[in-house]
């Protein structure tokens, strides 16, 4: 076992941010577009397993194939897989800083069957369940950025 | 024709938050110097290095290249691997193959995470691009998070249950003087007192962010008996990934998907003859980032059935004195220097099979031992190690 | 939906990684940017195998691997080893370029001594050149804490 | 060695500036779906199949931890092997080639990806220098190398028309690469009248900014003699660290390189490089590193290779063609650009090089590298024989 030794620790901060410019490429991109321009969920599916493919993308990672453009519209409802809330603001290397989001943090499985993680309205802890549903409450303005142009997923009735 | 290959000297740090005192370097020193001399070697009988770290969780690009001054690689061959969590098993997989494969007659495989230099959530929560992801990562606490709740759900686990986990933990790590949290913990109300994290993880669910490092040395047959008369030798090894098509960041979180480390433990224990695994294997070390995620993996690694992993802790099979001890090192819960921790599951192993692990020495003969890693989305890897071949 | 691939758009999304850093300068940095900080001095360390004298110094000889604890004061002057000046601006430069660079060979050192140089004439610049460390008036205990090294005449 | 292994299929993506209508995944299969067209193979582990996926990526190039999981579907990753790399790609080829040895897997799928293009390149190679002593000084890999150019031109009197011809030849020999992305006609005045970066290194010695991938396939003897009827083989193979601290370094040296190629030339029985190899295929990041890692290959004596370019050896026609592809000078992505060495090689081997054939060419050596002033390096020789 090594002793600590009593001098001075010299410690170098250092805050380098580093930008980059992501590409969706064409498949996720035709995501972005429909999200954007109609506030729809599209992907697409495998010829293979018939499942669909989530993010959509040009091979299924289940079956190892190309999956082609086979595209689908899906409904922006879902039911609340897991949901877990934060207590605890935790840093985001793509913010920069501590964020305490106060929404829930939950996986919802859409009806047309895929799952994607996102935030639900509801803050309540008591009210939040597993098997709630919910639906997208897309953003008005600023659109084009995927899953971000939902806002959140807000509770609706069966 | 592939040579047999052993592990003949182990090295660790202990593990703290921070390591104010030594720069990375320094600090991976210390395991490179305490594994050599575990071996009694010098750094001239060593061939080939081969380097497990993730280095957005110290911001340093290439840090393989930075230790080559201090930790052993100058004028060495090898490379490092990044696999997530699995990069040290997943070092020690390759070091392992390049001595089989008679490149090499020795290897040094070194693990080490510094996570005083950066944060590890915010590392983690980097997994995801803005392109897919943006602002809805929460580390690996968000996943782990969830899948205790889906645990809790369909198995019939209780926080009770989780808290028997942590607390067999910390009986380990207090016997453990590498291990980085040693609470004491007395009783399962005092974890149950721990505040949330995230719910359903409790401050004392969860792993701590340790700096540290972890080295083995390997070696061909020929090479290890004559280094040493207590050769630990790598039986086999897998490495299996997942791709995550339900949304999780590690595995599957709603329990629908067959698991990486199902495939793995299916397709090793099979190769290796392997029918029993709680009679066949005498202890396991595991990654297991929550105490959650430890009763898991009883189960996906075949140590019970499903959604029983639970009552092998309510029974104590799993303790340091019972019938099939798992994490008698005080696991990953107590102790998690990402880079460095799978090689130090490896290296625990060899402790107990050599008869060396002091304080934690497992009551069970460990003639064979299991040495796991996990990785995101969800990469295992998984070594068997044995006393005889 | 009957769109082509091909004319489908990519979007491009900019954003960062931005995740502080604090890096530990450990038990040689430590005492090496201390004596730079309060007595602007360089010290090396010797090993005493290879009788190489490092500077600055670490805690283990790369090449024999022996622990290294023998410190020694090196002069602050020294000849250029080599040099490079740097005329286009990145944002991780710490003033403004032109910028050179250089290696020095510190008198007292075995090895290179890696920094800027300033109040040079670029044209004049030249391997085997004598120069010496110009340390900054405000010292925080940081490699920066010597400004440059500027020619001797 | 007990057994040999072969590359039985390799592909390589065209180089371009900036490939922002392809995200990483998509990137990779550009290069992957030729391999497994050529082969027939598909992901399985029964002896008949891909067995092992490594693939080589950068998490800081990517801006993503664990940067292997944007091209994870494509390379079948799902409950099957996969390991990553995290040096320059030919490194990933060295690790299958110690997977097949070690008797662990059978057939092993190699990818890289690089998009240069998404990332800022000074920043991202700052932070490969030690926080302590070096990166606060604004180092970037190009102010490093040109500290490395300075001292090797002065201490072997190499000059710089000498390193501005090598610019010349590869960008000439890239016009007849269809993958290349800036074959050129340039004269040695071109290069010597370019923009000067950081003296001595201009902008026609350096390389463009590149987005591509590159994926290969290698196998077992017996399985990749069913493979295909041109398996190419791997002889010899080794890679090396230098120290780091730049200051520690004779940068005039290669010592790594030396160290790596000795060990990859004795497997493969070679003792005459320059007369025994028939083409070499060289990571020159910059023009002067040709000529250095020229003479750690051992081509010529310490301080040689100027006179090797003088005299032509090195161009096509010559003793032995460098760099027939265009080199990394005519654009490669950092992490690519071994793989993509490796992959010039083996068309050459195979006699489908094109209008860029060495005709007759048996014997191959690829080299990469890795990290500041060729820190790490990596030399394989292959041969179709």
């Amino acid at each position: 076992m090594v002793k600590e030794p009593s001098q001075e620790h010299i410690k170098i901060p250092i805050a380098m941010s580093r930008p980059y410019r992501w590409a969706t490429g064409r498949y996720l991109g035709k995501l972005y577009k429909e999200a954007r321009d109609n506030k729809k969920l599209v992907t697409n599916r495998c010829p293979k397993c018939k499942e669909l493919l989530w993010p959509p993308r040009p091979v299924c990672g289940r079956c190892k194939v190309e999956a082609g453009e086979d595209w689908v519209e899906m409904s922006d409802k879902g039911t609340v897989i897991q949901y877990t809330y934060l207590v605890y603001p935790l840093w985001d290397p793509h913010v920069g800083d501590r964020v305490a989001e106060d929404y829930p943090n939950a996986t919802i499985l859409l009806d047309g069957g895929v799952y994607l993680v996102h935030k639900l309205e509801e803050k309540d802890p008591e009210k939040l369940k597993a098997g709630m549903r919910v639906q997208a409450v897309w953003k008005e303005e600023e659109r084009g950025q995927g899953l971000n142009d939902i806002l959140y997923f807000g509770t609706i009735e069966q | 024709m592939a040579n047999r290959v052993a592990i003949v000297g182990v090295g660790q740090t202990y593990h703290k938050s921070k390591r104010p005192d030594v720069s990375q370097p320094e600090m991976v020193n210390e395991a490179v110097r305490a594994a050599l001399a575990d071996a009694q070697l010098s750094m001239k009988d060593i061939e080939s290095v081969f380097v497990g770290n993730m280095e957005t969780f110290e911001g340093i690009y290439l840090p393989d290249h930075g230790l080559a001054d201090e930790a052993g690689l100058f004028m060495k061959p090898g490379f490092k691997v990044a696999t997530g969590g699995s990069s040290g098993g997943s070092a020690v997989v390759e070091g392992s193959n390049f001595v089989a494969s008679g490149l090499f007659r020795t290897a040094l495989v070194i693990g080490f995470e510094k996570q005083d230099a950066g944060d590890t959530t915010g590392a983690i929560s980097a997994a995801t691009t803005p392109v897919w992801g943006k602002g809805m990562a929460r580390g690996a606490l968000g996943e782990f998070a969830k899948q205790a709740s889906t645990y809790m759900k369909q198995s019939g686990a209780t926080e009770e249950h989780a808290a028997m986990v942590r607390l067999k933990a910390d009986r380990g790590a207090c016997r453990n003087p590498y291990a980085h949290l040693r609470l004491g913990l007395e009783s399962v109300e005092e974890i149950l007192k721990s505040g949330y994290l995230m719910w359903p993880l409790r401050l004392l669910d969860f792993c701590p962010q340790s700096s540290g490092a972890c080295a083995v040395i390997l070696a061909a047959e020929e090479e290890a008996r004559k280094i040493t008369n207590k050769p630990v030798w790598i039986a086999d090894h897998i490495t299996v990934h997942q791709e995550p098509f339900r949304a999780g960041t590690f595995g599957d979180p709603t329990g629908l998907e067959t698991y990486s480390e199902d495939v793995a433990a299916t397709k090793l224990y099979k190769r290796n003859g392997i029918s029993n695994p709680r009679k066949d294997i005498d202890m396991a070390e595991t990654y297991e980032p929550s105490n959650w995620q430890e009763m898991m993996l009883y189960e996906y690694y075949h140590f019970c059935e499903k959604n029983e992993g639970w009552k092998l802790i309510e029974k104590g099979i799993t303790e340091i004195e019972g019938e099939f001890p798992v994490n008698p090192s005080g696991g990953v819960i107590a102790t998690n220097p990402i880079g460095a921790t799978p090689v130090i599951r490896v290296a625990e192993c060899a402790l107990q099979i050599r008869g060396d692990a002091g304080e934690h020495q497992v009551t069970r003969d460990v003639k064979t031992a299991v040495a796991t890693a996990l990785g995101g989305p969800n990469w295992t890897v998984m070594v068997l190690l044995r006393r005889f071949l | 939906m009957a769109e082509k691939l091909e004319e489908l758009e990519s979007f491009v999304i900019p954003g960062k990684i931005d995740i502080p850093n604090t890096y530990f300068a450990g038990l040689a940095g430590s005492r090496f940017l201390i004596e730079l900080r309060d007595n602007r001095r360089i010290m090396g360390i010797k090993c005493p195998a290879c009788n190489w004298v490092y500077v600055p110094p670490r805690s283990t000889c790369k090449v024999c691997f022996s622990k290294l604890e023998d410190w020694v004061e090196v002069s602050d002057k020294g000849t250029l080893l080599t040099c490079a000046i740097a005329y286009q601006p990145s944002p991780v430069q710490p003033v403004e370029p032109p910028i050179a660079y250089g290696i020095v060979h510190l008198d007292g050192a075995d090895s290179g001594f890696v920094h800027l140089l300033g109040e040079v004439d670029f044209n004049h610049l030249r391997i085997g050149m004598r120069v010496q460390a110009v340390f900054k008036e405000e010292r925080a205990g940081s490699i920066l804490d010597i400004k440059y090294f500027k020619p001797l005449d | 060695m007990a057994e040999r292994v072969a590359i039985v299929a390799a592909a390589q993506t065209k180089y371009h500036l900036n490939r922002a209508d392809a995200e990483e995944g998509e990137l990779a299969f550009e290069a992957i779906k030729p391999v497994l067209q050529e082969t027939g193979l598909t992901y399985a582990d029964d002896g008949n199949g891909i067995d092992s996926s490594v693939t080589c990526s950068q998490d800081f190039w990517d801006g993503k931890t664990i940067s292997s999981t944007s091209v994870m579907s494509y390379v079948g990753a799902h409950l099957s092997t996969e390991d990553k790399v995290a040096e320059d790609s030919i490194n990933a080829v060295y690790c299958a080639f110690g997977q097949i040895l070690s008797g662990h897997h059978d057939i092993v799928l190699v990818v890289s990806h690089c998009k240069e293009s998404q990332g800022d390149k000074s920043i991202i190679e700052n932070t490969a220098f030690d926080p302590i002593f070096m990166r606060l000084l604004g180092f970037d890999f190009i102010t490093a190398a040109a500290l490395q150019a300075k001292r090797y031109m002065y201490e072997y009197g190499i000059t710089a028309e000498q390193c501005a011809k090598v610019a010349v030849k590869n960008r000439g020999n890239a016009k007849n690469n269809p993958f290349a992305q800036e074959p050129m006609d340039i004269t040695v005045e071109d290069v010597l009248n370019s923009k000067m970066l950081v003296d001595p290194i201009r902008l026609l010695d350096t390389k463009p900014t590149s987005d591509g991938a590159c994926a290969m396939i290698l196998a077992r003897e017996n399985k990749a003699r069913k493979l295909t009827s041109k398996p190419v083989w791997i002889k010899g193979m080794s890679n090396c660290y230098e120290g780091h601290y730049l200051g520690d370094r004779d940068l005039a040296e290669c010592d790594a390189l030396v160290s790596a190629a000795r060990r990859a030339y004795d497997m493969a029985g070679i003792t005459a490089p320059l007369k025994e190899i028939d083409v070499a295929e060289i990571s020159e990041e910059y023009s002067y590193q040709e000529l250095l890692w020229m003479e750690g290959l051992g081509f010529c004596g310490r301080g040689e290779a100027g006179k090797l370019i003088d005299a032509g050896v090195t161009q096509m026609g010559g003793q032995l063609p460098v760099n027939p592809s265009g080199g990394m000078l005519s654009g490669n992505p950092t992490v690519v650009a071994g793989m993509a060495r490796v992959a010039e090689a083996v068309l050459q081997l195979r006699g489908e090089a094109g209008d860029r054939q060495v005709q007759g060419a048996s014997v191959a050596l690829a080299h990469g590298v890795t990290g500041i002033c060729g820190q790490h390096q990596c030399v394989m020789i292959l041969s179709n024989k």
